[in-house]
């Protein structure tokens, strides 16, 4: 085991954060919070320029061969920043489709336009009454010659306001909650019959309704079996719990970095709050809480990649777990050391809190995931 | 010991109850239900209902306007009325500088003001905490200067509630800043349309704007508005701020959140089945149940001892348990509620926008929850941080 | 609603405590520990003297007419000094079948026997695999002539060691775990075929496996209806668990006094240890854990006798889980804060946490209540 | 970055379980798996066959006989060891006198004692804490003064683990009273045979009798068991106690205890079925099963470090962590194993009686349960309470 970056990936981590220190100060993200987009379009491009789009895929499909370690490095820079770009979305979610499902012909349309920051995607799976279930899927997928009609509502897709193309899981045979009969579409958000409403969440990024109102899609937009796509979906969420989970390092650290500056600077009684040994003991648990965040995350991605379907589900319920409850305590605590300052939108520490909320929300909260790996048979019952 | 409510409790319930139904506007109960902030004419309106009935300031002396109700109806009226739930007495008026301006104004003051305070027709906000000041009050910094007639302040308060709304504001300022910290403080009641007053808001993380900064400059207050004798007043302070006891833990907000939680668990679904009826999510939702019981409890002892010893305006420090319990209890409620959203606690939608417009299947109960979790940070942070209340029953209870 | 007690109330609470403040020093009650029963038969017979058997009976049936809040008393004042003695066994559990399920014969008949200090009780209930469920009830009861005839075995059985009669779930129709077909007998413990070892429990208590092999009992050791017992044992166990939870409070708020005062003198680079805001805050927070006990006592205290099954039952759910959990913080806090001298046996602190542990075992512990609340659809759901 | 085990150390791992399965006598591993305490001839026998196969001190430099594995394989072997269950190589020599003697002691020193540490010929114990010291252990009060060729010890040591069967003792005493208290401390090795030493029994709330009080009266020690310098002894201290990173968090100890955990919950029946198969323990386990794993990985990134780095002697404040995190998990574990037993957590079976000598239904592995439960509560306090390690955090890595 060596748990220490490796050159090039320390080139990666610096350089990447050298760009975010730069540019994404707290009044700039105000600034690309409050364009019509959300996000900026400049830093997307630079991010693409530094090769980070085309980080994951595989060199032969023109990208750069980056795998779980590199794609954790740039999400947890990305959330110390709070960066509020499609990254996620597009590469993680979309590309993980395309990486992990994609055909030859597939993959050869598409991952140059990602690689190079042209094509933004999502991924729509979020209906009424789903709640966390993947395979709650009531969204249709008819035969219709060569290609299929897509017709029904999906909730809450990340970014799925400023994406070109969505991944879309739609039923095509088997009742609601069935297993099998899923398939995954990817849709074009200009075709006929596709409508969207964006609108912020609560973390000051961007989601969207998406309606599909008998929507035809070609042949070509089939991503792996039409009949039995969620293996496929669960296993590019899977990947994408990993990243959240390296995102939520960026985010709890920097709230941990901001409280204990402040517990240094901050006068009470005519002493720096910091040396009040409650208070120190909070900063030693929200530490104590990151380090063990970083240690379930650097298993998640050690697994992310894994071809044991079920393992891996185990490890990413682990990870899903710990990052939701350990950023409930490091956020929590957070806001309570900092005191009224803490609550106020001028301030940045509120706003890490409310993406490490979010983060809690995405692809299943930590309640969800620990009971889906008690019903797994735990952590520990294959192998110790 | 007797620990059932006695007839005539049960029937004064009953009564503050239907009193309710019957005259709470609809409107602003939905509002309330919902979880959305009132606004100002909410809030008078309902004032206005209750003063005429002559409810509006119940725990006063009847001298002025009080009902004569002892500790466990005045306990029981505000459960209920939080449990209804209808709007709360506007508490920096009724709560605050109410009972200050009675115990230790004039004449002069009492006639001028307490009218006014029952009926909300001065709309009251709280001059204390300043930027610097946070748990440590006492250091506060604003200058009151005697200038003939006038004192002339200089100064910043802040977290100041609805001042946006205030015709008056009452301030605690320093008169002398040679004494002791605690001993140079004076009360003055200044009215917000003074010349410079001014007032900005501060966005909290939620997206409210329940709270502001408020700027005092060359602001001058006639002498007659000093309350009781100049640098006393932190001794006014200290019986406003323990004066809250019935009210702390909030026992009947957080059964209405209770029984909201329920109501909307029932329409969520997870696995296929209302959410309500998962084993664990009614595990976690009894935890808060038990507690809450308990607290109740707690918070009953208190007022029946009240009601056994006579207010003596002390504060008892057992109280600070209301304090630390009720908040992490009204804490764990909103982020239980948060989390029946599931991933509809995402969608966010900024106060004042009008209502989604289109279709959509997100829930219109679901975008306030987050937002309500986040907002309630504040409750184990104000009126004395869960820390210092931990402190204060290690030093006054256990005499550590 | 009034808290204080009443003259009398506070003249048993007085005069009980200087009992055992006299009597029941640490030493005492070592000694009384190493004693063949396991405890002071000269302690029992004053507690006979002062009335505390006859305490809850009814005036008519030769007893005191004290209610719920006169046992909340006299067992706190048990668990403050951590008394061996069968009170609980014979007044709660079998004054409460006595009380609740005795005929008039019943009563004439052992009532006075209970309360003059000469017979002793017990309730024999748990079953291999029963857990704590007091509707799993394998032992047998079959008619024979007019009596019954016995057999079974019940463990853990809270001092049926010393006990002369011994209150006996047994089924008389039905499956393991049905509801109905459960009958209450008064077996004598002389009685052919009855079989016991005693032992200690971890509290320094005394419990007992008991076998029944063919004992016979004659008609009127049956209490309530023999087919339907049920709700008979569970009335009496859900005062029982009122009981336990006053019980608790004495035990709680002697660890609390004891840690208390050991903060105020124990020594740590040359300041008392209660000058440690950690420590501070965490004796707080077992005090507010002690005053949640005794608010949630009350309420148990205030519905013991309901005649409302199920409100009853919720009460009792809520108490168990809530002095369960309580008394965990404070248990452990209160070793954790007394350090290595908390461990030992020779130090009063550790002795409390094991009877504090085993109220925990004792007719279900913090999580099985907890279920059950959950089951029984929460506190706060038919009325608020 | 590379986190997958290597071939080597995979291989390595496989060598090590056979070896215990193959050489770990039945009744030693049983005693383990039950819960029970070992005899001084467990310990004896076990390490005689581990030194026969060069595997008495894996961590010592090869010249004292260890093994020259790195970090990671040290912590394979442990980790192995623990889960199997095997015992432990008796700490206080092999983990504590051991590499003070190699790295402080002189020749002597080394030859007369290291081999028989490895071999278990020699049984050490631990003379540091004094009734009074607890965790401010610099304040100890053990005075040695010197007279001729000996020193003349006397004092009390305390919480001194199984030292009823040992040989020798190492102490901490005071040579110069005058000096400031870190100052003037010197590191003795201790003959228990010497005359006036006593041993008496503390016995745990447990009912356990691992740990004494040793009385030293006028007992002479020869100079030549000082351990390098005189007042030097309190570097040799923090030396022997920043020494344990590998073993703090006793993760193979808290794996093989959620196996037994999940082992006793598929016999015991709740609600009609296995309790294993009830949700809610379900979550309770898989809980403790996420902490433990994040330890695990917590406790792997410390060893990689130092194979990186290697082996400082220093400890790594981080390692804080290790403790605080590792005693948890082993608290939280000792807790739900005795749930598992239900109200079979109740029969107490003092340790050295007869097994149950008459059928009963108490299952045999249940009355060890809350004794366990009991005794771990030490591991919050011992080392270093849960509350110094997080002084030591605070300080150490958060500058507060």
């Amino acid at each position: 085991m060596d748990f220490d970056l490796s050159e090039e990936q320390s080139m990666l981590r610096d350089s990447l954060d050298r760009l975010l220190a730069d540019t994404y100060g707290f009044e700039d993200r105000k600034g690309f919070m409050a364009t019509p987009e959300g996000w900026s379009t400049d830093i997307w491009r630079q991010l693409a320029e530094m090769g980070l789009m085309a980080l994951p895929f595989a060199e032969a499909d023109g990208g750069i061969g980056g795998g779980p370690v590199e794609t954790m490095i740039v999400m947890e820079s990305l959330g110390k920043a709070l960066a509020l770009e499609p990254y996620f979305a597009t590469v993680v979610l979309g590309g993980g489709f395309l990486r992990l499902g994609g055909s030859a012909a597939q993959k050869a349309d598409l991952v140059p336009q990602v690689a190079d920051g042209s094509l933004r995607l999502a991924f729509a799976h979020t209906e009424r009454h789903s709640r966390f279930d993947l395979a709650h899927v009531a969204t249709t997928a008819t035969r219709d010659g060569d290609g299929w009609v897509l017709s029904g509502s999906k909730s809450v897709v990340q970014h799925g306001d400023c994406a070109d193309r969505i991944f879309v899981t739609a039923r095509t045979s088997g009742g609601t909650t069935d297993e099998n009969g899923i398939g995954i579409f990817l849709v074009d958000t200009g075709a006929e019959g596709v409508s969207r409403r964006g609108y912020a969440t609560q973390d000051g990024l961007r989601a969207a309704e998406l309606t599909l109102d008998k929507v035809r899609v070609p042949a070509g937009a089939v991503f792996g079996d039409p009949e039995n796509g969620l293996p496929l979906a669960r296993r590019v969420v899977d990947q994408a719990i990993a990243a959240l989970a390296a995102e939520s390092l960026g985010v709890m650290g920097a709230m941990h970095a901001l409280t204990v500056d402040y517990m240094k600077v901050r006068k009470q009684f005519g002493v720096p709050i910091g040396s009040f040994q409650v208070l120190q003991h909070k900063a030693v648990d929200m530490y104590v809480a990151i380090e063990q965040a970083r240690s379930i995350t650097l298993y998640a991605t050690m697994m992310a990649d894994s071809e044991d379907d079920a393992e891996r589900a185990r490890a990413m319920h682990a990870a899903k777990a710990e990052i939701g409850r350990g950023g409930r305590v490091v956020g929590e605590n957070a806001i309570q050391i900092h005191g009224g300052v803490g609550m106020t939108m001028e301030y940045a520490v509120g706003h890490y809190f409310k993406r490490m909320t979010m983060i809690d929300v995405a692809f299943g909260n930590a309640d969800h995931h620990l009971r889906e790996l008690a019903r797994a048979g735990g952590l520990f019952s294959a192998a110790a | 010991m007797d620990l059932r409510f006695t007839d005539e409790e049960n029937a004064f319930r009953e009564e503050v109850r239907s009193f309710f139904r019957d005259n709470l506007p609809d409107d602003i109960r939905a509002k309330m239900i919902d979880g959305e902030h009132l606004d100002k004419p909410d809030f008078v309106r309902w004032t206005k209902i209750l003063n005429a009935h002559g409810w509006g300031v119940p725990h006063w002396p009847e001298e002025h306007g009080g009902t004569g109700w002892g500790p466990m109806k005045q306990y029981i009226f505000l459960e209920e009325l939080q449990k209804y739930p209808a709007p709360q007495p506007l508490a920096f008026g009724v709560n605050m500088v109410g009972p200050v301006i009675y115990t230790f104004g004039n004449q002069a003051q009492k006639q001028r003001f307490l009218p006014a305070i029952a009926n909300l027709d001065d709309w009251w906000c709280q001059g204390f905490s300043e930027p610097g000041s946070g748990s440590d009050l006492a250091s506060l910094k604003t200058r009151a200067v005697r200038d003939g007639d006038h004192y002339v302040v200089n100064g910043q308060k802040t977290w100041t509630t609805l001042a946006q709304y205030a015709d008056w504001i009452f301030c605690l300022v320093r008169t002398d800043t040679a004494a002791k910290k605690q001993e140079g403080i004076s009360f003055l009641l200044i009215d917000m349309k003074t010349p410079g007053i001014e007032v900005r808001p501060i966005v909290t993380i939620d997206g409210g704007r329940e709270i502001n900064e408020v700027f005092l400059t060359d602001v001058r207050v006639p002498v007659e508005n000093l309350v009781g004798e100049e640098n006393k007043g932190w001794d006014y302070a200290k019986f406003l701020l323990g004066n809250e006891r019935t009210n702390i833990a909030r026992i009947g907000v957080s059964k209405q959140r209770v029984a909201r939680i329920r109501e909307l668990a029932a329409l969520e679904m997870a696995g296929g089945r209302p959410l309500i009826e998962d084993e664990r999510f009614r595990e976690k939702l009894a935890t808060i149940e038990i507690d809450l019981k308990a607290l109740e409890m707690t918070q009953l002892r208190v007022v029946a001892a009240d009601a056994k010893r006579g207010n003596t305006g002390k504060p008892d420090p057992a109280s600070s348990i209301l304090k630390i319990k009720g908040s992490e209890i009204q804490q764990a409620t909103t982020h239980l509620l948060m989390e029946v959203m599931g991933p509809y606690a995402a969608p966010y939608l900024p106060e004042h926008d009008a209502r989604w417009n289109e279709p959509s299947e997100v829930p219109e109960y679901a975008p306030v929850a987050a937002p309500n979790y986040f907002n309630n940070r504040k409750v184990s942070i104000y009126g004395g941080s869960n820390e210092i209340q931990k402190n204060i029953i290690a030093k006054a209870v256990l005499g550590l």
